[in-house]
């Protein structure tokens, strides 16, 4: 009956005990902003520390289900888990001085951060609907509040709003998904659902269909991918600026890791029915995302569409199905350490509570901060998928994959996407090299302040996408395991 | 020697790294040493390597050299393979030699200019770029080489980017690439399907055997969808003319000598696959065989000196086409080389002129030149006469060749054959004409222009050119096919198409091409030298509608602008006056806008209330649902 | 007996499907922040009645267990909500979602 | 009848939201919008309201019944773990406990930062060391 393995939610516990004692440590101790550092390094130490352990023992062949079946311990889950380790350091280094900046409030910062990784990375190991729908909403309820967390911000707040209202909207759509999914099959194990499906015929499987397309949506919603991307845009752009980096990175990895597990595990009998059904959602997100991304004026905004575009070409991957896994992973995390490297940017430019990030503000960009410039004109040549950066070589795979599916025309979509995208992208580039810095007042040419928090993540997102573009061999190797 | 084959680009990078750091400490004349020294060195690096290959009794196997440096994109058998073959050598001796000279000629030319360190940095990336695109040994990394190459050239035409026309230009040119990119890539997307790997190696080695002609037809004119982009073939080849905005070393370089060379070089690298496909030869042949003759004609009008030379470039890349889309694969890439030279020289000559002319590019405004500066006025001579096709200068072997293959080939060819006769024709007509222009007659310059010849750093790149130029043409010779026989190896079992052997069939060919030569050098003597000025005014009046037509080049941009943009304001622009910059957002910024109003008519989606996100969203959802549902019962 | 009167596990299901639209349209229809707060609340009990009613259907203990858990995060939901309600409406002095429309494009 | 025999069901979901939007489109698309600030009250009714219908609580009442709804909701697990504590022997104890222990580690925290304190003085007292957040801080 009782079948622990602690170490395979070792991680999390870690998260969650660094977030308590936080907390605690605050309350009693009332300490300076860098004893929450400390604490918050040694969480993200410790659960490090339990991923390689968590990789060490897949490698000896262990591994599988805990909890009664609710979590598992297998390379995607330890791989994702890796993924958002990362975005979570650089997105808590990113977020930094915004948090030191709440005052009182700062514990709560970051025990949110640090427990919104925890959920999302529970997501990536949970093969139980109710499983997966908790992690949903442990990860989302704390960017929510992260999203509104700077009081005297009238944009963070109505960000807030509309993320709570959408994101409580979709969430019950996914439950609801899960409930006709166990009334059709008697499960929420995802297992249990496949072993289900492949043992019996179902003769009239509406319900279960019904449950996995909201589940589906669902998900699309937590990934971005059109039509339910909507919130995307209005929240990146209302939410302080240090913690949107975080909050797209990992909420899209979270909300990858459970679909890959829901639809390759649980209704991979029904590979021809969602296969398709991704294959449109994916299409829509590419087209809308690149059409709305060209004519924004906004950054963030701009970057919020660009990664609607991005949720469709993993999900374009994903129509092929459990060949494109390890694909995926490599998109996943090459991609959201782009993005919290172009969000790092942003940062250093609108301030670290900033709302709002026009594109007058990055005229001259070149001249006043090199390094913020340079790195945010990388990331978004490896987002428009130019060669030898970690872009291409993600997207490629993606196509590769879904050509072998047999979705050719998504492909086709998908490359027609990737030559417009060239337009908005480039367009920033432009901007922060070829044009004058703006005539407000100040010298264009001031040196722009740049923490030295986010220098770091600047550069490291920087080196991983040139060195991984350049030669992705390693990091391609580590996730085939997968 | 091979097996370190990456020093070649690693040194033009390393180079590019230093100045992009430390250029601007360095300061001016010492930024660029590093940057000359690297390509030079590159040169002589790759000269040595490619010195097995002059052995001619080798077997053709072993001329071919795989370099492997690293697993790349494992699943896509994607390794960083650098390959080294006769062709491959070639190329890297013409990117690296006549990139060397221009590197040098830069020293003079950009002297002053504040950004002079970033400028080396851009060349120097532009020939590593190159390097990577024609040393690859797959498709993928050919991509890569090939997406730097264009990211290089539209940094360096907006080089000046204060001038909005620069910045404009330097936009046109990355769009129109990427429509030809997007061929490309989904040729590679059909090939990687087909052949399950990326590497020439397998794709290549006869590729009849996994795809049918139908398939070897689509992919060939997918590629050569990217090829036109990239080498400004019809109808892609708008954004070349625009692209002279640049400083005029990266004209040479980019735009005449090497990259616009690279669709050549890819479709006669894909021989294996072209030789698959009758349609996508002929294809290739015809784009070119218009490209050439169209191009020629507007050349025949302008009266920008930059601008000639490049719709000159546009016609003689078609000239490359045609023999490649025969499968003249030989006389092709010799033509490509011997342009390198002879127009690389052209474009120096003509920046030495626009540098003593202090800017001045409108040639109605030089003349009498010719004793202001000797030096280029001898060696532009020497390049007029050339690309002119007279004996026994470069451009003569080269082109009686491509023509002669043409010939050879007949057939539906012969009408190709005699459009390139008469581009010869054009073609020796509008160099002539602009040799006149500039450095014969009066001097026509306005108060104030002082002409003097230019520094010896950009003398001495002239001479060699020049010399070169002069020598070049002897490698492949009726009498001694020594270039042929160098390549041979890397067309090992692709059907590729000789010139033919009929000593008398050759001299009549190479007898009516000069004599095509000499008409048109003649006609532009009468013309724009040897008679009077009203008689000149007369006579141009008389052709004048042709002659308003070719310059304002078929007005194709206005026409490109006019399919896009609504028809109204189309006409207006056309009736009002044929500015050539009015209309300059013709096809580019045309989709541009289209696109980005597509964009704007989507934004209204994005309404800022909670209620119509959820909306949308609810109404997302029914749909998948619905569709699900109904796929699944 | 009449079969239709025999109450099934479908009846609670059709019901819940019902509550679970009437939520929706809730949160679609209406312009306050606290109503439609309410109507995502209705679609999650409606998702506790399908996972009752199924669990019966089943005999399965799975389908309880989960209404456990739906309840607790649909509490976690509320405290957040009602903050995030509660700190709009100190500066705005307004709870109508239809005022929250300054992001946009 | 089969459990998986709810094809009505799907059709009505379809139709009802179908209706629901087709609706929501329509009457967006062919309805004058003249709004004006009566219109956009809550109860139109002809005469102009004076005050916001509805008493507003102070904050404290809300923090209160959020945190009891919390606490309170959260005990549900207990009745799950003891319905089967003799299957899950002392794993389950030990669960538990670190669940209880969270629980209690969230009431200290919002003990201690004074969430609790009906009487305003204490949080004021908390609150004295930064002063300027003071006011950012009332509905923590």
């Amino acid at each position: 009956m009782i079948d622990v393995s602690y170490l395979s939610a070792a991680p999390e516990m870690m998260l969650v005990l660094g977030a308590v004692a936080v907390l605690m440590v605050d309350v009693f101790a009332k300490p300076p902003p860098r004893v929450h550092g400390w604490i918050t390094a040694a969480a993200y130490l410790a659960a490090g520390a339990s991923i390689v352990l968590q990789w060490q023992r897949l490698g000896a062949g262990g591994g599988g289900l805990s909890f009664g079946g609710a979590l598992v311990l297998d390379p995607w889950a330890a791989a994702v888990r890796a993924v958002l380790l990362v975005v979570a350091v650089l997105g808590t280094l990113c977020a930094w001085e915004m948090l030191a900046g709440l005052g009182r409030r700062m514990a709560e910062g970051v025990s949110l951060v640090l427990v919104a990784t925890a959920g999302f990375m529970l997501m990536g190991a949970s093969v139980d609907l109710v499983m997966v729908f908790i992690a949903l909403e442990i990860g989302s309820i704390a960017l929510y509040v992260l999203a509104g967390i700077v009081r005297s911000s009238p944009a963070g707040d109505e960000a807030a709003m509309k993320y709570f209202l959408l994101g409580a909207f979709a969430s019950a759509i996914f439950i609801y998904g899960g409930a006709l999914a166990y009334a059709g099959t008697g499960a929420t194990n995802l297992f249990d659902i496949e072993r289900f499906l492949n043992d019996y015929l179902v003769a009239r499987p509406a319900v279960i269909l019904i449950g996995m397309a909201l589940l589906v949506v669902g998900m699309g919603f937590k990934v971005t991918a059109a039509p339910f991307h909507s919130w995307a845009p209005d929240v990146y752009q209302g939410a302080p600026a240090g913690v949107v980096g975080f909050m797209a990175a990992a909420a899209k990895v979270g909300g990858f890791a459970a679909l890959v597990h829901i639809l390759f595990i649980g209704f991979a009998r029904y590979q021809g029915a969602w296969s398709d059904g991704l294959a449109v959602i994916a299409a829509l997100s590419v087209v809308l995302g690149t059409l709305l991304a060209i004519g924004q004026s906004d950054v963030r905004r701009m970057l919020a569409y660009s990664g609607v575009a991005h949720a469709g070409f993993l999900l374009t991957g994903m129509t092929a199905g459990a060949p494109a896994a390890d694909g995926l992973l490599f998109y996943l995390a090459t991609y959201s350490v782009m993005l919290v490297g172009a969000f790092a940017a942003v940062t250093a430019v609108s301030g670290p509570a900033g709302a709002g990030s026009s594109f007058d503000e990055y005229r001259g960009l070149g001249r006043r901060s090199p390094v913020a410039a340079a790195v945010l004109a990388l990331t978004m040549i490896a987002m428009s998928g130019m060669p030898l950066t970690t872009g291409f070589i993600g997207k490629f795979q993606m196509f590769a994959s879904a050509w072998d599916g047999g979705y050719e025309w998504l492909v086709i979509v998908g490359l027609a996407a990737s030559v417009a995208a060239f337009f908005f992208y480039l367009r920033l580039v432009v901007l922060m090299y070829f044009r004058p810095g703006e005539e407000n007042g100040r010298d264009p040419d001031a040196p722009l302040p740049l923490p030295v928090t986010i220098r770091w993540v600047l550069l490291f997102s920087a080196a991983v996408t040139l060195v991984f573009g350049i030669y992705p061999g390693p990091l391609l190797g580590l996730l085939t395991r997968v | 020697m091979v097996d370190y084959l990456w020093i070649v680009i690693a040194l033009p990078l390393g180079a590019a790294l230093f100045n992009h750091f430390l250029g601007r400490r360095v300061g001016e004349p010492r930024a660029a040493v590093p940057a000359i020294l690297s390509v030079a060195g590159a040169f002589v690096y790759a000269a040595l390597a490619a010195r097995d290959f002059f052995v001619s009794e080798r077997a053709s196997e072993e001329a071919v050299t795989v370099v492997r440096l690293f697993d790349w994109i494992p699943g896509l058998g994607a390794t960083a393979e650098l390959l080294w073959d006769p062709m491959a050598a070639v190329m890297t001796l013409v990117v690296t030699g006549v990139g060397a000279l221009i590197h040098i000629y830069a020293v003079g030319y950009m002297h002053g200019d504040p950004r002079f360190g970033r400028f080396f940095t851009y060349l120097n990336l532009f020939i590593a770029s190159m390097l990577i695109l024609v040393l690859a040994n797959n498709f993928a990394l050919l991509f890569v080489g090939w997406e730097l190459v264009g990211l290089c050239s539209y940094l360096l035409i907006s080089f000046w980017y204060t001038r909005p026309s620069a910045a404009a230009a330097g936009k046109k040119a990355f769009v129109v690439n990427r429509i030809g990119d997007f061929g490309f890539m989904v040729a590679l997307m059909v090939i990687f399907a087909a052949f399950g790997t990326l590497s020439y190696t397998e794709v290549l080695h006869e590729p009849g055997e996994v795809i049918g002609a139908g398939a070897a037809t689509a992919v060939c004119l997918l590629l050569l969808v990217g090829a036109a982009g990239k080498s400004a073939q019809l109808p892609l080849y708008v954004w070349l003319p625009d692209a002279m905005e640049g400083p005029t070393p990266v004209s040479a370089l980019i735009h005449a000598a090497t990259m616009v060379t690279a669709g050549v070089y890819m479709v006669a690298r894909t021989g294996a696959l072209f030789g698959l496909s009758d349609v996508a030869g002929g294809a290739a042949a015809t784009v070119g065989a218009l490209t050439a003759l169209l191009a020629a004609t507007i050349a025949v009008a302008q009266r920008d000196i930059k601008r000639v030379l490049a719709y000159s470039t546009i016609s003689q890349l078609g000239y490359m086409f045609m023999a490649v889309g025969v499968a003249g694969y030989t006389a092709g890439l010799f033509h490509l080389v011997t342009h390198a030279v002879f127009k690389a020289l052209l474009f120096l000559g003509a920046g030495s002129v626009i540098h003593a002319m202090a800017g001045e590019q409108n040639m109605d405004r030089m003349g009498g030149l010719r004793r202001k500066m000797p030096i280029t006025h001898l060696t532009m001579l020497v390049a007029t006469l050339s690309i002119a096709g007279i004996p026994p200068l470069a451009g003569f072997w080269s082109k009686d060749e491509i023509l002669a293959v043409l010939f050879a080939k007949g057939g539906y060819y012969t009408v190709l054959w005699g459009a390139g006769l008469l581009t010869a024709l054009l073609t020796a007509f509008y160099m002539a004409r602009q040799y006149f222009l500039v450095f014969g007659g009066e001097a026509r310059w306005g108060e104030g222009a002082e002409p003097h010849e230019s520094p010896r750093i950009m003398t001495v790149p002239l001479l060699v050119l020049g010399v070169l130029t002069v020598l070049i043409g002897f490698v492949n010779t009726p009498f001694r096919l020594s270039f042929e026989h160098f390549l041979a190896p890397a067309f090992e079992g692709v059907g590729l198409l000789h010139a033919p052997e009929d000593g008398f069939l050759l001299t009549a060919l190479a007898l009516v091409s000069t004599a095509a030569g000499v008409v048109g050098i003649a006609i532009a003597y009468l013309v724009y030298h040897h008679a009077s000025e009203d008689t000149r005014e007369r006579l141009l009046g008389r052709v004048r509608r042709p002659l308003m037509t070719w310059e304002h080049g078929y007005w194709v941009d206005e026409v490109y602008g006019r399919l896009i943009v609504k028809p109204g304001l189309a006409l207006a622009n056309w009736s009002a006056g044929f500015v050539d910059q009015r209309v300059i957002d013709g096809l580019v910024n045309g989709i541009g806008g289209a696109v980005r109003r597509a964009g704007g008519r989507l934004r209204p989606l994005q309404s800022g209330f909670v209620r119509s996100y959820g909306a949308l969203l609810a109404l997302g959802a029914v749909a998948l649902v619905a569709w699900i549902a109904a796929r699944g019962l | 007996m009449i079969a239709a009167a025999i109450v099934t596990a479908d009846w609670y299901m059709t019901l819940a499907a019902v509550l679970f639209l009437i939520g929706m349209a809730g949160l679609l229809l209406r312009n306050n922040a606290l109503v439609m707060f309410m109507s995502v609340e209705l679609m999650l009990n409606a998702v506790n009645l399908t996972f009752v009613a199924a669990a019966r259907a089943h005999g399965d203990i799975g389908g309880q267990m989960a209404v456990l858990f739906v309840l607790v995060v649909a509490a976690a939901e509320v405290a957040v909500g009602l903050a995030i309600i509660v700190s709009i409406f100190r500066i705005r002095r307004t709870a109508s979602v239809d005022d929250l429309s300054e992001l946009s494009g | 009848m089969e459990l998986s025999d709810y094809l009505p069901i799907a059709v009505m979901f379809i139709l009802a939201s179908a209706f629901a939007g087709v609706s929501l489109v329509v009457s967006y698309l062919i309805s004058y919008k003249r709004p004006t600030p009566e219109k956009l009250e809550p109860y139109e009714c002809g005469i102009v309201t004076e005050a916001e219908p509805i008493q507003r609580f102070p904050v404290k009442f809300y923090l209160v019944a959020i945190l009891f709804v919390i606490f309170d909701v959260e005990i549900v697990f207990l009745f799950a773990w003891a319905s089967v504590f003799g299957e899950l022997g002392w794993g389950g104890v030990a669960a538990v406990t670190v669940f209880t222990l969270m629980i209690v580690e969230t009431l200290g925290y919002v003990w201690k930062r004074g969430a609790l304190d009906w009487n305003v003085s204490r949080r004021a007292r908390y609150r004295a060391a930064p002063p300027a957040e003071a006011a950012q801080e009332m509905a923590a």
